[in-house]
């Protein structure tokens, strides 16, 4: 696992939705928005992201870890914690 | 695997040995023989006379009349009675003259040899191997000529062998009498004077596999026996004209290697299928069928077969070798498939008529 | 016209002196055995147990039963379509191969054979051969096997008179002559080939004269006394262990049915076939056994009864047995796909 | 996916006999083109499909006479077709010698049923339904004709042709024969055999100019296929003028027939080159599939008597139950609630079998499965409704593999026509979109809408006791005509006891 920093995981995060909605336009989604409101990611494209971004950055990611994921800077940060906390 | 190309005769590498196709086969007969005391050869005139076509030569005085057993002119009787010897535990080779002959004991053949395993739910396998000469091209005339080794291949429970270079008629027979079921090895007549070296490293061969004699990259001449040489003179004309053919020897007719016919066609696109049987529910019409079945958006042309004319072979020299698969017709199907017709002039001969009477 | 045969005993036959009651006793049996199986097939066969073609042995039991006295477990046989009878008598047993008529995995050839071929490796019975004369180069070939590796066994080829007209007999017959093999040839002689009487396919019907042509010991018997046939075949079966070349048995016998379930049987005389059973081998035997105080009627009920349960339980275990699975279907057509799990 | 209704081609036409299809399922079919012949109060009249697709299941019979707006097929709004489309309005571009633009249609092909008096004919289909329906549209006849000639070949779709149908084309099989051969429409010949019969010689006479299907290999179709490459559009020299691989490359290399000019050959484009084929059409299919939901929702407003039915429901047994099945389980093998709802939605329907089937002929008939119609929002906009077959057999497990897969191709246009038809109850889940209940319209010839929606935090009074629990509103709109609120009731009810117990599901 490759510990990232800010930048990465949000890299990382926006590259994922974008495989999943490929139009996604990130202008329109703050740091603090909830992004699954805005861009509309239904509970199979969430799921669906929690796959993708478990997968490029071999991160586990519980349900219980969900709410961490609510936002974009919230789930960078989530990212950046478990990669560099536990490697 | 090692092949030789029998049509050529490159120069001579050291080791090499200078051999026929006939030399050949005696050599894995009298090795047969030497190595295995359950093995026997019997037919017709396979010993004092030193075989129809001379491939027993010298092996009866090397082995005695119990093992070079000549037979009388009773084609039923001496292949049943070998397919008998070996469920009893021996490992016979039975010789037939040609392949219009084995229609005497095709009862044997087809309703002992290949059926026995089945009908006696696996108790009875008959490890037998019977040899015959097929093919045409000596104006031996249509009771002596034909090629029905199509027809064996047909036949579950059997295996189907055509050993077309010196190489397969010298390695082939020790595998086929290894296998626990019947053998049908097809030699054909024209290639018996075919000489050659025999690679100092040819050694055993198996009999499963198919084998690419050449190379190509578009249009697979698939082809076996006698024609082989055929196809592959066919693929140095085609060459001079910038078509690269690969030249496939099916060796085994039966079971047929999907495999090595579907990865050559992947390859070029395009197949002709040579064939000495007659056209109409041929073995090249069962290739063209599996190529449509297996490998249908792999092919860019119809797939042609070049086959017999639709007629008993006939004696007359010119209509002999009009009946025939020749290397002009040959390098035509295969100039059709790649779409380069052969210019008008050169008269390349009409695409022949899918079944039935000719012209 | 009704056909007959000529009696005529073996020239060199003398009456086996036989004193044991006991084998007297155990040919009727085997006899009987033969005879009740095949009762019993027919009901079975009228149930749609059994299906395809079934050729009745009954009326012809002395041959196989007298003919398998002298023969040893070593030696070979090969039969016909018509070989219930040769295989109950060569031991296959008939549990086996009442399975193999249902259809199961537990008969003899795997459910692959039916009744027409019926094979037993292990007691070297090479069935079950259902084209006429097919058998007989095949026997050559065992016979030849033997002979060239010196080993002392006789192989012996049941065929039809029937078999007499195709070309395989005659090869054959001269091969196995030429080469001196040891090869027992019985021609079972029931008059018909299926339905066309002997003297409309055969010019001259005297076979075993015309066997004695291809230059071998060749002799006419009796087909409806199992003493008979049981004397010749051990006579014959002697001479092939002594070296003298293949022996030619022509057993005159009778089948009482018609050729097969199919069979309308339009061709034969019903008074012909009344004739015929009243030379019943089967009961000919009992009652020669009855009159010699050798069979009581409580041992002829113990018998039956013996061989009723034996036969029920051959049906009872075709019944339960399992069938080969279709997905086996492709299993045994090479020795590659028999081996395969 | 859309249904193709009874078109309104009047506006005193309330009813329309379906006499003839002119397409069976599987076909292509492009917006504009002729697929069925209805005949009205006062003519035969030919009807054309308003979407390009792939015709899915014909619902209706020849012979059957319906009312205007009743589904009579399914056309799949699959935009895969080789040739983009311009704007809306402009039809497929016409294959070289096709007749473009204002051509009268084809002399040989122009005679309507025999029965017919000429002037009648001429003016029978399209002038008036698209004065109807599309009256800003031009009628384009010679292309349609020409499309006609080319893409639709004369059949018999279901299984039992009426007697009336094949009366009506008065052919026989090798007439039928030579007729689809030769690309000629039979409803469009005038019989001169006896009764008017269409004989060999009338097909051999009508046959038009053949434009055939393109001639080329297996191999070169499968290679322009990869590459990108309209076939049609390559120039073949092989056998009889035959597309070859070589003509593929070739065309590849000077870019000739490529669907997107601008396109490179480079490998990995493929993919972003379909998708960008599919936005290319997009807004057109958009349009396309408004219409098509505009059509069934009215149709469903007008003639089904709505009901509606809501309750609340506990969802803290289902989403405890949940979390321990997902506790260890890698997000690929994760449950979402949906999977739970769309489960307890069937077994509902097992046990209330009178809300899964089909309103038809004045009379409920029951399905004998039950296959959720799950709507499925389209991010460009629309929906669709794919189906997920015998929901109540499926582990849930199973059952959310198979949602993942068919909301995935739903929205990448990628559904087989088997996933489209044939449902027998729709669910529909707007709870991802925040809303906490849905009152849903029918798609007839269902009977019932079972809509969920949000998952949200409430107080929940259980046992006298005042708690927190997630709760979800489940909603059912249902036909009166099948059935009466108090079915409703007991599903809705049935509904909320299986979500209890969740690990039965």
């Amino acid at each position: 696992m490759k510990p990232l920093n800010n930048a990465d995981a949000l890299a990382v995060i926006k590259d994922s939705i974008t495989q999943i909605i490929p139009d996604a336009d990130f202008t329109l989604v703050e740091p603090d928005d909830k992004f699954r409101d805005v861009l509309e990611l239904d509970s199979l494209d969430f799921l669906s992201l929690i796959e993708l971004l478990s997968e490029r950055t071999g991160v586990r990611i519980d349900e219980e870890d969900y709410p961490e994921l609510t936002t974009l800077s919230d789930a960078a940060r989530f990212l950046v914690d478990r990669t560099t906390v536990r490697s | 695997m090692t092949a030789t190309r029998t049509r050529t005769a490159g120069p001579t590498a050291p080791g090499d040995r200078k051999t026929t196709y006939r030399e050949a086969m005696r050599e894995a007969l009298r090795e047969a023989l030497r190595t295995d005391e359950r093995v026997f050869l019997m037919g017709e005139d396979v010993g004092r006379y030193g075989g129809c076509f001379g491939v027993s030569l010298g092996l009866l005085e090397e082995f005695g009349p119990d093992r070079i057993r000549d037979a009388p002119l009773s084609e039923s009787a001496f292949v049943g009675a070998g397919i008998g010897a070996a469920l009893a535990g021996m490992r016979p080779i039975v010789e037939i003259m040609t392949v219009n002959f084995s229609l005497l004991a095709l009862d044997q053949i087809l309703n002992n040899a290949a059926t026995l395993l089945h009908m006696s739910g696996g108790q009875l396998p008959v490890p037998i191997v019977i040899r015959m000469t097929t093919g045409a091209g000596r104006q031996l005339a249509a009771q002596h000529s034909h090629s029905l080794e199509g027809w064996y291949a047909h036949i579950p429970g059997l295996r189907v062998l055509a050993p077309a270079t010196l190489t397969d008629a010298r390695y082939m027979l020790a595998p086929a009498l290894a296998d626990p079921d019947p053998v049908l090895v097809f030699e054909h007549g024209t290639l018996y004077n075919a000489s050659g070296e025999l690679p100092a490293d040819a050694g055993p061969v198996g009999i499963d596999r198919a084998a690419v004699r050449r190379a190509g990259a578009d249009v697979s001449l698939i082809t076996y026996g006698g024609s082989l040489p055929k196809a592959l003179a066919a693929a140095d004309d085609l060459a001079s004209g910038g078509i690269s053919a690969e030249v496939v020897d099916l060796r085994t007719l039966r079971p047929l290697d999907d495999a090595t016919i579907g990865e050559s066609v992947t390859r070029t696109h395009r197949a002709v299928v040579v064939d000495e049987g007659w056209r109409t529910g041929s073995l090249a019409a069962e290739i063209a069928a599996r190529l449509t079945e297996q490998h249908f958006y792999d092919l860019d042309a119809p797939v042609e077969r070049v086959c017999s004319a639709e007629v008993p072979v006939p004696y007359a020299r010119g209509l002999e070798e009009a009946a025939l698969p020749q290397v002009g017709g040959i390098v035509a199907a295969a100039r059709r498939a790649v779409g380069e017709p052969a210019p008008t002039e050169t008269g390349t001969p009409e695409r022949p008529p899918v079944t039935g009477r000719e012209g | 016209m009704s056909a007959t045969h000529t009696p005529r005993s073996p020239r060199t036959a003398s009456r086996p002196n036989r004193q044991a009651a006991g084998h007297r006793l155990a040919l009727l049996e085997s006899m009987l055995r033969v005879r009740r199986f095949e009762e019993r097939c027919v009901e079975l066969y009228s149930a749609a147990r059994i299906r395809g073609f079934m050729h009745l042995y009954i009326g012809e039991e002395a041959v196989a039963v007298g003919v398998n006295e002298a023969l040893t477990d070593d030696d070979a046989v090969v039969s016909t379509y018509r070989e219930h009878g040769h295989a109950l008598a060569r031991g296959v047993p008939a549990e086996a191969i009442m399975a193999e008529m249902f259809g199961k995995v537990t008969g003899c050839s795997r459910g692959r054979g039916g009744s027409m071929h019926l094979f037993d490796a292990g007691r070297r019975f090479y069935g079950g051969n259902a084209i006429v004369g097919g058998g007989l180069p095949l026997a050559a070939g065992l016979a030849l096997a033997d002979r060239m590796t010196g080993r002392d066994r006789v192989t012996c080829c049941f065929f039809g008179d029937g078999a007499f007209a195709e070309g395989e007999f005659h090869e054959t017959a001269n091969l196995a002559a030429l080469w001196g093999l040891p090869l027992l040839l019985v021609c079972e002689n029931n008059l018909y080939a299926m339905g066309t009487a002997l003297a409309r396919h055969q010019a001259q019907t005297d076979l075993a004269l015309r066997a004695a042509g291809y230059g071998m010991v060749s002799w006419a018997v009796d087909g409806m006394d199992v003493f008979a046939v049981e004397d010749a075949a051990r006579k014959a079966a002697e001479g092939i262990r002594a070296g003298t070349g293949p022996h030619f048995l022509e057993m005159r016998t009778y089948r009482f049915r018609a050729h097969s379930m199919y069979d309308p049987d339009r061709y034969r005389d019903k008074g012909e076939i009344e004739h015929w059973k009243e030379r019943d081998p089967v009961e000919g035997l009992a009652r020669r056994l009855r009159e010699a105080k050798e069979l009581t009627d409580k041992g002829r009920t113990a018998l039956e009864d013996r061989l009723a349960a034996e036969i029920d339980r051959a049906v009872e275990a075709a019944d339960q047995a399992p069938e080969e699975p279709v997905g086996d279907l492709l299993k045994y057509v090479t020795s590659a796909e028999a081996s395969r799990p | 996916m859309t249904a193709f209704t009874m078109p309104s081609l009047g506006a005193d036409m309330e009813e329309g006999l379906l006499q003839e299809w002119l397409v069976r399922p599987g076909d292509r079919v492009h917006k504009g083109d002729v697929v069925a012949v209805v005949e009205t109060d006062k003519a035969a009249i030919e009807v054309e499909c308003f979407e390009s697709g792939t015709v899915g299941r014909l619902l209706v019979a020849p012979g059957a006479r319906v009312p205007v707006g009743t589904p009579l097929a399914v056309i799949e709004g699959e935009a895969v077709s080789a040739v983009p489309t311009g704007a809306a309005g402009t039809l497929m571009a016409a294959g070289p010698g096709e007749p473009v633009g204002e051509a009268q249609p084809p002399p040989t092909h122009a005679r309507a049923r025999g029965d017919q008096e000429p002037a009648a004919r001429h003016e029978r289909p399209r002038p008036r339904r698209q004065a109807a329906r599309r009256p800003e549209q031009t009628p384009q006849p010679a292309q349609a004709e020409a499309r006609k000639q080319s893409a639709r070949q004369h059949v018999q779709a279901l299984p039992e042709p009426s007697a009336a149908a094949s009366s009506a084309i008065g052919a026989g099989p090798l007439v039928r024969h030579l007729a689809e051969h030769r690309g000629v429409n039979l409803t469009t010949l005038h019989g001169t055999g006896p009764g008017g019969r269409i004989t060999r010689a009338d097909v051999e006479r009508a046959a038009p100019p053949r434009t055939a299907r393109v001639r080329a290999t297996p191999y070169a179709r499968r290679l322009a296929h990869d590459l990108g490459i309209d076939v049609r559009a390559v120039r073949g020299t092989g056998d009889g003028g035959a597309v070859r691989a070589a003509d593929v490359h070739a065309a590849m290399r000077t870019g000739t027939g490529a669907e997107r000019p601008d396109r490179g050959p480079a490998e990995g484009e493929q993919r972003r080159h379909a998708a960008a084929a599919i936005d290319n059409r997009a807004e057109e299919r958009t349009d396309a599939m408004r219409r098509a939901i505009a059509a069934l929702m009215s149709h469903a407003k007008r003639e089904i008597p709505h009901y509606y039915l809501s309750t609340t429901i506990d969802l803290a047994a289902a989403e405890d139950w949940l979390r321990r099945v997902n506790r260890g389980r890698a997000p690929a093998d994760r449950l979402v609630p949906a999977a739970l709802l769309l489960k307890a939605a069937a077994l509902a329907a097992l046990e209330v079998p009178t809300l899964n089937g089909y309103w038809q002929n004045d009379a409920f008939v029951p399905a004998s499965e039950i296959n959720l119609g799950v709507a499925v929002s389209l991010r460009q906009g629309g929906l669709l409704a794919p189906v997920i077959h015998r929901v109540d057999t499926l582990p849930p497990d199973a059952l959310m593999g198979h949602l993942k897969d068919l909301v995935q191709r739903a929205r990448r246009g990628r559904l087989r026509g088997s996933e489209t038809t044939g449902a027998t109850l729709t669910v529909t889940n707007l709870g991802d979109q925040g809303v906490e209940a849905v009152f849903g319209v029918i798609h007839p010839p269902q009977v019932a809408l079972v809509g969920f929606g949000a998952v949200v935090e409430r107080p929940w009074a259980a046992n006298g006791m005042l708690g927190v629990r997630p709760v979800v509103t489940a909603t059912l709109a249902a036909d009166h005509r099948a059935t009466d609120g108090a079915v409703g009731a007991r599903y809705l009810t049935a509904v909320d006891r299986l979500l209890q117990k969740p690990e039965e599901l």
